[in-house]
Protein backbone atom coordinates (compact mmCIF):
# COMPACT_ATOMS: atom_id res chain seq x y z
CA UNK A 1 0.00 0.00 0.00
CA UNK A 2 1.68 3.12 -0.85
CA UNK A 3 -0.25 6.52 -0.77
CA UNK A 4 1.26 10.03 -1.87
CA UNK A 5 0.25 13.16 -2.31
CA UNK A 6 2.41 15.89 -5.00
CA UNK A 7 2.64 19.26 -5.48
CA UNK A 8 4.78 18.55 -8.55
CA UNK A 9 3.59 17.01 -11.87
CA UNK A 10 4.20 13.16 -11.78
CA UNK A 11 4.15 10.71 -14.90
CA UNK A 12 1.61 8.04 -14.34
CA UNK A 13 3.12 5.46 -16.48
CA UNK A 14 6.45 5.80 -14.74
CA UNK A 15 4.67 5.24 -11.46
CA UNK A 16 2.91 2.11 -12.70
CA UNK A 17 6.24 0.65 -14.02
CA UNK A 18 8.11 1.36 -10.64
CA UNK A 19 5.05 -0.21 -8.81
CA UNK A 20 5.13 -3.39 -10.85
CA UNK A 21 8.36 -3.82 -11.07
CA UNK A 22 9.90 -7.07 -9.86
CA UNK A 23 6.46 -8.68 -9.02
CA UNK A 24 6.17 -11.21 -11.62
CA UNK A 25 3.95 -13.90 -8.67
CA UNK A 26 1.26 -11.28 -9.80
CA UNK A 27 -0.80 -11.28 -13.00
CA UNK A 28 -2.74 -8.40 -13.25
CA UNK A 29 -2.06 -4.72 -12.85
CA UNK A 30 -4.90 -2.68 -13.26
CA UNK A 31 -4.89 1.33 -13.57
CA UNK A 32 -6.68 4.51 -13.61
CA UNK A 33 -5.44 7.66 -14.59
CA UNK A 34 -7.67 11.37 -14.13
CA UNK A 35 -6.23 13.60 -16.32
CA UNK A 36 -7.18 17.25 -16.01
CA UNK A 37 -9.03 17.86 -19.36
CA UNK A 38 -8.21 20.57 -21.63
CA UNK A 39 -11.21 21.72 -23.37
CA UNK A 40 -10.08 25.48 -23.82
CA UNK A 41 -11.76 27.74 -22.88
CA UNK A 42 -14.14 25.31 -21.22
CA UNK A 43 -10.77 24.97 -18.41
CA UNK A 44 -7.50 26.33 -18.02
CA UNK A 45 -6.14 24.68 -15.01
CA UNK A 46 -7.46 23.14 -12.01
CA UNK A 47 -6.67 23.62 -8.21
CA UNK A 48 -7.05 21.22 -5.72
CA UNK A 49 -6.74 22.41 -2.24
CA UNK A 50 -6.34 19.58 0.62
CA UNK A 51 -5.50 19.42 4.46
CA UNK A 52 -2.01 18.71 4.67
CA UNK A 53 -1.54 15.09 6.73
CA UNK A 54 -5.31 14.75 7.63
CA UNK A 55 -5.93 14.01 4.04
CA UNK A 56 -2.94 11.73 3.46
CA UNK A 57 -4.18 9.54 6.44
CA UNK A 58 -7.96 9.18 5.09
CA UNK A 59 -6.74 8.45 1.86
CA UNK A 60 -4.98 5.81 3.79
CA UNK A 61 -8.06 4.44 5.31
CA UNK A 62 -10.09 4.55 1.97
CA UNK A 63 -7.33 2.75 0.30
CA UNK A 64 -6.69 0.07 3.64
CA UNK A 65 -10.84 -0.06 3.27
CA UNK A 66 -10.99 -1.33 -0.30
CA UNK A 67 -7.57 -3.59 0.30
CA UNK A 68 -9.32 -5.39 2.74
CA UNK A 69 -12.90 -5.80 1.06
CA UNK A 70 -11.62 -6.80 -1.96
CA UNK A 71 -8.47 -9.12 -1.06
CA UNK A 72 -5.69 -6.68 -2.85
CA UNK A 73 -3.60 -4.97 -0.32
CA UNK A 74 -1.35 -4.37 -3.25
CA UNK A 75 -2.71 -0.91 -3.61
CA UNK A 76 -1.02 2.37 -5.28
CA UNK A 77 -2.44 5.98 -5.11
CA UNK A 78 -0.45 9.46 -6.32
CA UNK A 79 -2.94 12.57 -6.24
CA UNK A 80 -1.61 15.86 -7.04
CA UNK A 81 -2.75 18.93 -4.92
CA UNK A 82 -2.20 22.38 -5.59
CA UNK A 83 -2.29 23.90 -9.29
CA UNK A 84 -2.55 21.31 -12.41
CA UNK A 85 -2.47 22.55 -16.02
CA UNK A 86 -4.56 21.15 -18.47
CA UNK A 87 -3.41 17.77 -19.46
CA UNK A 88 -1.45 16.72 -16.33
CA UNK A 89 -2.61 13.53 -14.61
CA UNK A 90 -4.55 14.50 -11.61
CA UNK A 91 -4.91 10.87 -10.04
CA UNK A 92 -3.58 7.34 -10.57
CA UNK A 93 -4.60 4.59 -8.45
CA UNK A 94 -3.25 1.24 -9.68
CA UNK A 95 -3.62 -2.32 -7.97
CA UNK A 96 -1.26 -5.43 -8.36
CA UNK A 97 -3.53 -8.66 -7.99
CA UNK A 98 -2.77 -12.60 -8.97
CA UNK A 99 -6.72 -12.20 -10.14
CA UNK A 100 -8.00 -9.69 -12.52
CA UNK A 101 -11.52 -9.30 -10.93
CA UNK A 102 -9.99 -8.01 -7.48
CA UNK A 103 -7.71 -5.39 -9.21
CA UNK A 104 -10.53 -4.24 -11.09
CA UNK A 105 -12.76 -3.87 -8.29
CA UNK A 106 -10.35 -2.34 -5.96
CA UNK A 107 -9.30 0.19 -8.35
CA UNK A 108 -12.88 0.93 -9.32
CA UNK A 109 -13.98 1.08 -5.91
CA UNK A 110 -11.42 3.22 -4.58
CA UNK A 111 -11.69 5.72 -7.50
CA UNK A 112 -15.60 6.44 -6.27
CA UNK A 113 -14.26 6.88 -2.67
CA UNK A 114 -11.32 9.02 -3.50
CA UNK A 115 -14.45 11.04 -5.81
CA UNK A 116 -16.87 11.77 -2.82
CA UNK A 117 -14.62 11.01 0.48
CA UNK A 118 -10.93 12.06 0.29
CA UNK A 119 -10.40 15.58 1.75
CA UNK A 120 -9.76 17.47 -1.67
CA UNK A 121 -11.17 20.48 -2.30
CA UNK A 122 -11.39 21.39 -6.49
CA UNK A 123 -11.50 24.90 -8.11
CA UNK A 124 -11.22 24.96 -11.81
CA UNK A 125 -10.47 28.15 -13.57
CA UNK A 126 -12.59 28.73 -16.40
CA UNK A 127 -13.85 31.82 -18.51
CA UNK A 128 -15.80 32.99 -16.28
CA UNK A 129 -13.00 33.02 -13.22
CA UNK A 130 -12.55 30.30 -11.02
CA UNK A 131 -15.32 28.41 -9.06
CA UNK A 132 -14.97 25.70 -6.29
CA UNK A 133 -16.53 22.75 -7.23
CA UNK A 134 -19.06 20.54 -5.28
CA UNK A 135 -19.41 16.97 -4.94
CA UNK A 136 -21.66 15.69 -7.96
CA UNK A 137 -24.65 14.02 -7.28
CA UNK A 138 -24.04 11.20 -10.07
CA UNK A 139 -20.29 10.38 -7.70
CA UNK A 140 -22.40 10.79 -4.49
CA UNK A 141 -25.21 8.06 -6.09
CA UNK A 142 -22.21 5.80 -7.75
CA UNK A 143 -20.79 5.46 -4.17
CA UNK A 144 -24.43 4.75 -2.25
CA UNK A 145 -24.96 2.16 -4.96
CA UNK A 146 -21.67 0.40 -4.56
CA UNK A 147 -21.84 0.62 -1.21
CA UNK A 148 -25.31 -1.29 -1.56
CA UNK A 149 -24.41 -3.83 -3.91
CA UNK A 150 -20.84 -4.87 -2.27
CA UNK A 151 -22.18 -4.85 1.76
CA UNK B 1 -4.03 29.95 21.44
CA UNK B 2 -5.66 27.71 18.81
CA UNK B 3 -4.62 26.75 15.06
CA UNK B 4 -7.68 27.45 13.12
CA UNK B 5 -7.49 25.70 9.25
CA UNK B 6 -10.26 26.40 6.28
CA UNK B 7 -9.94 24.26 3.56
CA UNK B 8 -11.08 24.78 -0.22
CA UNK B 9 -13.58 27.44 -0.46
CA UNK B 10 -13.68 29.12 2.76
CA UNK B 11 -9.54 28.81 2.98
CA UNK B 12 -9.93 32.37 0.38
CA UNK B 13 -12.89 33.75 2.79
CA UNK B 14 -10.73 33.57 6.11
CA UNK B 15 -8.72 35.89 7.55
CA UNK B 16 -6.10 33.10 8.04
CA UNK B 17 -4.93 29.84 8.64
CA UNK B 18 -3.42 30.37 11.48
CA UNK B 19 -2.80 30.39 15.37
CA UNK B 20 -5.53 32.91 16.77
CA UNK B 21 -6.26 33.68 20.33
CA UNK B 22 -9.47 33.13 21.44
CA UNK B 23 -11.45 35.75 23.80
CA UNK B 24 -12.49 34.72 27.09
CA UNK B 25 -16.00 33.93 26.21
CA UNK B 26 -14.97 31.20 23.28
CA UNK B 27 -15.08 28.37 25.39
CA UNK B 28 -16.56 25.67 22.94
CA UNK B 29 -16.60 24.78 19.23
CA UNK B 30 -20.13 26.38 18.88
CA UNK B 31 -18.84 29.46 20.41
CA UNK B 32 -16.07 29.31 18.11
CA UNK B 33 -18.27 29.19 15.16
CA UNK B 34 -20.85 32.25 16.60
CA UNK B 35 -17.20 33.92 16.59
CA UNK B 36 -15.90 33.16 13.14
CA UNK B 37 -19.33 34.28 11.83
CA UNK B 38 -19.27 37.81 13.83
CA UNK B 39 -15.45 38.49 13.04
CA UNK B 40 -15.76 37.31 9.47
CA UNK B 41 -19.45 37.63 8.30
CA UNK B 42 -18.75 36.37 4.01
CA UNK B 43 -16.95 33.34 5.81
CA UNK B 44 -19.65 32.53 8.31
CA UNK B 45 -22.00 33.19 5.49
CA UNK B 46 -20.25 30.93 3.54
CA UNK B 47 -19.96 28.03 6.35
CA UNK B 48 -23.93 28.64 7.24
CA UNK B 49 -24.73 27.65 3.27
CA UNK B 50 -22.95 24.34 3.12
CA UNK B 51 -22.25 21.52 5.26
CA UNK B 52 -19.12 21.96 6.83
CA UNK B 53 -17.35 19.75 9.13
CA UNK B 54 -15.15 20.01 11.75
CA UNK B 55 -12.25 18.26 12.28
CA UNK B 56 -10.21 18.75 15.79
CA UNK B 57 -6.61 17.61 16.11
CA UNK B 58 -7.59 15.30 12.56
CA UNK B 59 -10.15 13.37 14.18
CA UNK B 60 -14.04 14.15 13.02
CA UNK B 61 -15.83 16.23 15.96
CA UNK B 62 -19.76 15.96 15.78
CA UNK B 63 -20.36 17.18 19.32
CA UNK B 64 -20.31 21.01 18.74
CA UNK B 65 -20.56 21.57 22.86
CA UNK B 66 -16.89 20.31 23.05
CA UNK B 67 -14.58 22.36 24.88
CA UNK B 68 -11.01 23.73 23.14
CA UNK B 69 -7.84 23.21 24.54
CA UNK B 70 -5.08 24.80 24.32
CA UNK B 71 -2.84 24.18 20.93
CA UNK B 72 -6.04 22.93 19.64
CA UNK B 73 -5.67 22.84 15.97
CA UNK B 74 -9.72 23.13 14.31
CA UNK B 75 -10.20 22.93 10.77
CA UNK B 76 -12.94 23.64 8.90
CA UNK B 77 -13.99 21.89 5.96
CA UNK B 78 -16.41 22.17 2.64
CA UNK B 79 -18.04 19.46 1.43
CA UNK B 80 -15.34 17.36 -0.23
CA UNK B 81 -15.46 17.32 -4.04
CA UNK B 82 -13.25 14.62 -4.66
CA UNK B 83 -10.32 13.96 -6.82
CA UNK C 1 -8.88 1.82 -31.96
CA UNK C 2 -5.47 -0.22 -32.08
CA UNK C 3 -5.14 -3.83 -32.29
CA UNK C 4 -1.57 -5.18 -32.41
CA UNK C 5 -0.13 -8.63 -32.47
CA UNK C 6 3.14 -8.68 -31.73
CA UNK C 7 5.96 -11.45 -31.14
CA UNK C 8 8.27 -9.09 -29.33
CA UNK C 9 7.86 -8.29 -25.67
CA UNK C 10 6.44 -4.82 -25.36
CA UNK C 11 6.23 -2.33 -22.66
CA UNK C 12 2.76 -1.81 -21.53
CA UNK C 13 3.69 1.64 -19.78
CA UNK C 14 5.41 2.49 -22.73
CA UNK C 15 2.53 1.82 -24.97
CA UNK C 16 -0.02 3.80 -22.42
CA UNK C 17 1.49 6.92 -22.79
CA UNK C 18 2.02 6.74 -26.37
CA UNK C 19 -2.00 6.18 -26.72
CA UNK C 20 -2.77 8.50 -24.48
CA UNK C 21 -0.31 11.38 -25.16
CA UNK C 22 -2.40 14.84 -26.71
CA UNK C 23 -5.59 13.47 -25.86
CA UNK C 24 -6.00 16.09 -23.27
CA UNK C 25 -9.80 16.37 -23.90
CA UNK C 26 -10.03 12.68 -22.13
CA UNK C 27 -10.50 12.71 -18.61
CA UNK C 28 -9.99 8.95 -17.71
CA UNK C 29 -7.42 6.32 -18.68
CA UNK C 30 -8.35 2.55 -17.42
CA UNK C 31 -5.36 0.04 -17.86
CA UNK C 32 -5.20 -3.68 -18.08
CA UNK C 33 -2.08 -5.37 -17.65
CA UNK C 34 -1.56 -9.15 -17.72
CA UNK C 35 1.46 -10.82 -16.88
CA UNK C 36 3.13 -14.02 -17.26
CA UNK C 37 3.28 -15.20 -13.75
CA UNK C 38 6.91 -16.61 -12.59
CA UNK C 39 6.60 -18.45 -9.60
CA UNK C 40 9.77 -20.83 -10.13
CA UNK C 41 9.20 -23.84 -10.61
CA UNK C 42 5.65 -24.07 -11.92
CA UNK C 43 5.63 -22.09 -14.75
CA UNK C 44 9.06 -21.53 -16.82
CA UNK C 45 6.99 -20.11 -19.75
CA UNK C 46 4.65 -19.58 -21.78
CA UNK C 47 3.80 -19.97 -25.10
CA UNK C 48 0.61 -18.45 -26.99
CA UNK C 49 -0.04 -19.89 -30.27
CA UNK C 50 -2.35 -17.69 -33.13
CA UNK C 51 -3.68 -17.69 -35.97
CA UNK C 52 -2.30 -15.51 -38.43
CA UNK C 53 -4.66 -12.80 -39.94
CA UNK C 54 -7.71 -14.59 -38.29
CA UNK C 55 -7.20 -13.73 -34.93
CA UNK C 56 -6.36 -10.09 -35.39
CA UNK C 57 -9.64 -9.96 -37.36
CA UNK C 58 -11.82 -11.55 -34.04
CA UNK C 59 -9.75 -9.50 -31.55
CA UNK C 60 -10.31 -6.33 -33.83
CA UNK C 61 -14.26 -7.41 -33.98
CA UNK C 62 -14.61 -8.26 -30.22
CA UNK C 63 -12.98 -4.68 -29.38
CA UNK C 64 -15.27 -2.72 -31.80
CA UNK C 65 -18.81 -4.58 -29.88
CA UNK C 66 -17.31 -3.25 -26.39
CA UNK C 67 -16.50 0.22 -27.85
CA UNK C 68 -19.97 0.38 -29.37
CA UNK C 69 -21.48 -0.97 -26.33
CA UNK C 70 -19.78 1.11 -23.59
CA UNK C 71 -19.47 4.07 -26.10
CA UNK C 72 -16.04 3.79 -25.74
CA UNK C 73 -14.59 3.79 -29.40
CA UNK C 74 -10.61 4.62 -27.70
CA UNK C 75 -9.73 1.45 -27.05
CA UNK C 76 -5.61 0.01 -27.66
CA UNK C 77 -4.85 -3.74 -27.50
CA UNK C 78 -1.71 -5.34 -27.48
CA UNK C 79 -1.49 -8.44 -27.10
CA UNK C 80 1.75 -11.14 -27.00
CA UNK C 81 2.06 -14.25 -29.54
CA UNK C 82 4.83 -16.87 -29.17
CA UNK C 83 7.41 -17.71 -26.50
CA UNK C 84 6.44 -15.38 -23.00
CA UNK C 85 9.47 -15.71 -20.14
CA UNK C 86 7.92 -15.53 -16.66
CA UNK C 87 7.63 -11.60 -15.51
CA UNK C 88 6.90 -10.48 -19.54
CA UNK C 89 3.77 -8.64 -20.25
CA UNK C 90 0.62 -11.21 -22.38
CA UNK C 91 -1.42 -8.56 -23.12
CA UNK C 92 -2.37 -4.82 -22.49
CA UNK C 93 -6.05 -3.74 -22.87
CA UNK C 94 -6.40 0.27 -22.39
CA UNK C 95 -9.03 2.47 -22.83
CA UNK C 96 -9.55 6.62 -23.41
CA UNK C 97 -12.75 8.24 -22.13
CA UNK C 98 -14.49 11.39 -21.25
CA UNK C 99 -16.08 9.39 -18.18
CA UNK C 100 -14.67 6.50 -15.80
CA UNK C 101 -17.61 4.34 -15.79
CA UNK C 102 -17.47 3.93 -20.16
CA UNK C 103 -13.51 3.04 -19.52
CA UNK C 104 -13.38 0.28 -16.87
CA UNK C 105 -16.66 -1.14 -18.32
CA UNK C 106 -14.92 -1.42 -21.78
CA UNK C 107 -11.41 -2.56 -20.62
CA UNK C 108 -13.00 -5.17 -17.75
CA UNK C 109 -15.50 -6.80 -20.48
CA UNK C 110 -13.16 -6.60 -23.23
CA UNK C 111 -10.86 -8.87 -21.18
CA UNK C 112 -13.55 -10.98 -20.52
CA UNK C 113 -14.02 -11.50 -23.99
CA UNK C 114 -10.03 -11.99 -25.04
CA UNK C 115 -10.16 -14.50 -22.30
CA UNK C 116 -12.86 -16.80 -23.91
CA UNK C 117 -13.67 -15.82 -27.34
CA UNK C 118 -9.88 -14.55 -28.95
CA UNK C 119 -8.60 -17.45 -31.09
CA UNK C 120 -5.50 -17.55 -29.13
CA UNK C 121 -4.36 -21.10 -27.49
CA UNK C 122 -1.99 -21.06 -24.43
CA UNK C 123 0.48 -23.62 -23.65
CA UNK C 124 2.52 -23.65 -20.00
CA UNK C 125 5.86 -24.68 -19.89
CA UNK C 126 5.99 -26.38 -15.66
CA UNK C 127 8.05 -29.13 -14.15
CA UNK C 128 6.07 -31.57 -15.96
CA UNK C 129 6.50 -30.25 -19.08
CA UNK C 130 4.24 -28.62 -21.85
CA UNK C 131 0.57 -28.37 -21.80
CA UNK C 132 -2.29 -26.68 -23.51
CA UNK C 133 -4.56 -24.61 -20.81
CA UNK C 134 -8.63 -24.87 -21.61
CA UNK C 135 -10.39 -22.20 -20.97
CA UNK C 136 -11.26 -21.85 -17.66
CA UNK C 137 -14.49 -22.35 -16.19
CA UNK C 138 -14.52 -19.64 -13.83
CA UNK C 139 -13.80 -17.38 -17.54
CA UNK C 140 -16.53 -18.86 -19.39
CA UNK C 141 -19.38 -17.88 -16.17
CA UNK C 142 -17.83 -14.78 -15.88
CA UNK C 143 -18.30 -13.52 -19.54
CA UNK C 144 -21.81 -15.61 -19.16
CA UNK C 145 -22.87 -13.19 -16.56
CA UNK C 146 -21.30 -10.20 -18.19
CA UNK C 147 -23.95 -10.93 -21.12
CA UNK C 148 -26.72 -11.25 -18.94
CA UNK C 149 -26.15 -8.31 -16.82
CA UNK C 150 -25.13 -5.79 -19.96
CA UNK C 151 -27.53 -7.11 -22.85
CA UNK D 1 -4.82 -28.28 -53.44
CA UNK D 2 -5.96 -26.66 -50.01
CA UNK D 3 -4.44 -24.93 -47.40
CA UNK D 4 -4.81 -26.92 -44.22
CA UNK D 5 -4.22 -25.16 -40.57
CA UNK D 6 -4.05 -26.67 -36.89
CA UNK D 7 -4.16 -24.70 -34.44
CA UNK D 8 -2.57 -24.78 -30.76
CA UNK D 9 -2.87 -28.53 -29.42
CA UNK D 10 -3.39 -29.66 -32.80
CA UNK D 11 -0.54 -28.07 -34.74
CA UNK D 12 1.99 -30.61 -32.86
CA UNK D 13 0.13 -33.18 -33.59
CA UNK D 14 -0.65 -32.27 -37.64
CA UNK D 15 1.73 -34.22 -40.17
CA UNK D 16 1.77 -30.66 -41.48
CA UNK D 17 0.51 -26.76 -41.39
CA UNK D 18 0.62 -26.89 -45.45
CA UNK D 19 -0.60 -27.12 -48.74
CA UNK D 20 -2.12 -30.53 -49.46
CA UNK D 21 -3.47 -32.56 -52.38
CA UNK D 22 -6.64 -33.90 -51.30
CA UNK D 23 -7.62 -37.59 -52.58
CA UNK D 24 -10.68 -37.51 -55.13
CA UNK D 25 -12.73 -38.89 -52.50
CA UNK D 26 -12.59 -36.09 -50.44
CA UNK D 27 -14.90 -33.34 -51.35
CA UNK D 28 -16.53 -32.24 -48.01
CA UNK D 29 -15.32 -30.96 -45.08
CA UNK D 30 -16.96 -33.90 -43.18
CA UNK D 31 -14.88 -36.22 -45.74
CA UNK D 32 -11.52 -34.45 -44.82
CA UNK D 33 -12.20 -34.77 -41.19
CA UNK D 34 -12.57 -38.46 -41.65
CA UNK D 35 -9.42 -38.81 -44.28
CA UNK D 36 -7.31 -36.41 -41.55
CA UNK D 37 -8.24 -39.10 -38.44
CA UNK D 38 -7.63 -41.93 -40.74
CA UNK D 39 -4.15 -40.41 -42.40
CA UNK D 40 -3.32 -38.83 -38.84
CA UNK D 41 -4.78 -40.72 -35.92
CA UNK D 42 -3.54 -39.03 -32.90
CA UNK D 43 -4.86 -35.71 -34.07
CA UNK D 44 -8.33 -37.79 -35.06
CA UNK D 45 -8.29 -38.64 -31.49
CA UNK D 46 -7.14 -35.01 -30.29
CA UNK D 47 -9.65 -33.64 -32.87
CA UNK D 48 -12.62 -35.91 -31.52
CA UNK D 49 -11.52 -35.79 -27.79
CA UNK D 50 -12.29 -31.60 -27.65
CA UNK D 51 -14.37 -29.07 -29.61
CA UNK D 52 -13.23 -28.31 -32.93
CA UNK D 53 -14.12 -25.12 -34.70
CA UNK D 54 -13.44 -25.11 -38.60
CA UNK D 55 -12.88 -21.87 -39.88
CA UNK D 56 -12.96 -21.83 -44.07
CA UNK D 57 -11.23 -18.86 -45.52
CA UNK D 58 -11.38 -16.97 -42.01
CA UNK D 59 -14.88 -17.30 -41.76
CA UNK D 60 -16.31 -19.95 -39.24
CA UNK D 61 -18.57 -22.62 -41.00
CA UNK D 62 -20.83 -24.88 -39.33
CA UNK D 63 -22.25 -26.75 -42.22
CA UNK D 64 -19.79 -29.91 -42.40
CA UNK D 65 -21.47 -30.85 -45.79
CA UNK D 66 -20.06 -27.94 -47.22
CA UNK D 67 -18.28 -28.48 -50.13
CA UNK D 68 -13.94 -27.97 -50.44
CA UNK D 69 -13.26 -25.28 -53.05
CA UNK D 70 -9.35 -25.71 -55.08
CA UNK D 71 -7.39 -23.09 -52.99
CA UNK D 72 -9.73 -23.54 -50.20
CA UNK D 73 -7.59 -22.96 -46.68
CA UNK D 74 -9.52 -25.16 -44.11
CA UNK D 75 -7.91 -24.07 -40.05
CA UNK D 76 -8.89 -26.75 -37.74
CA UNK D 77 -9.54 -24.88 -33.77
CA UNK D 78 -9.27 -26.05 -30.71
CA UNK D 79 -10.84 -24.41 -27.50
CA UNK D 80 -9.75 -21.49 -27.25
CA UNK D 81 -7.65 -20.58 -23.68
CA UNK D 82 -7.29 -16.96 -24.67
CA UNK D 83 -5.15 -13.79 -23.34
Amino acid sequence: MQVRLTELPFDPQHEEAAFSAGRSEMGALVSFVGLCRGESPAVRGLHIDHYAGFTEKEVTRLAQDVAARFDCPDLLVVHRVGDILPGEAIVLVAALSRHRANAFDAVRVLMDYLKTDAPLWKRETGPDGARWIEPRAEDLARRAEAEGKRL
Amino acid sequence: MVKLVFLGKFRGLARDNAEVALPADVGTLAELKDWIVRRDPALGHAMAATQTQVIVNQSVVRDFSRRICEADEIAFLPPMSGG
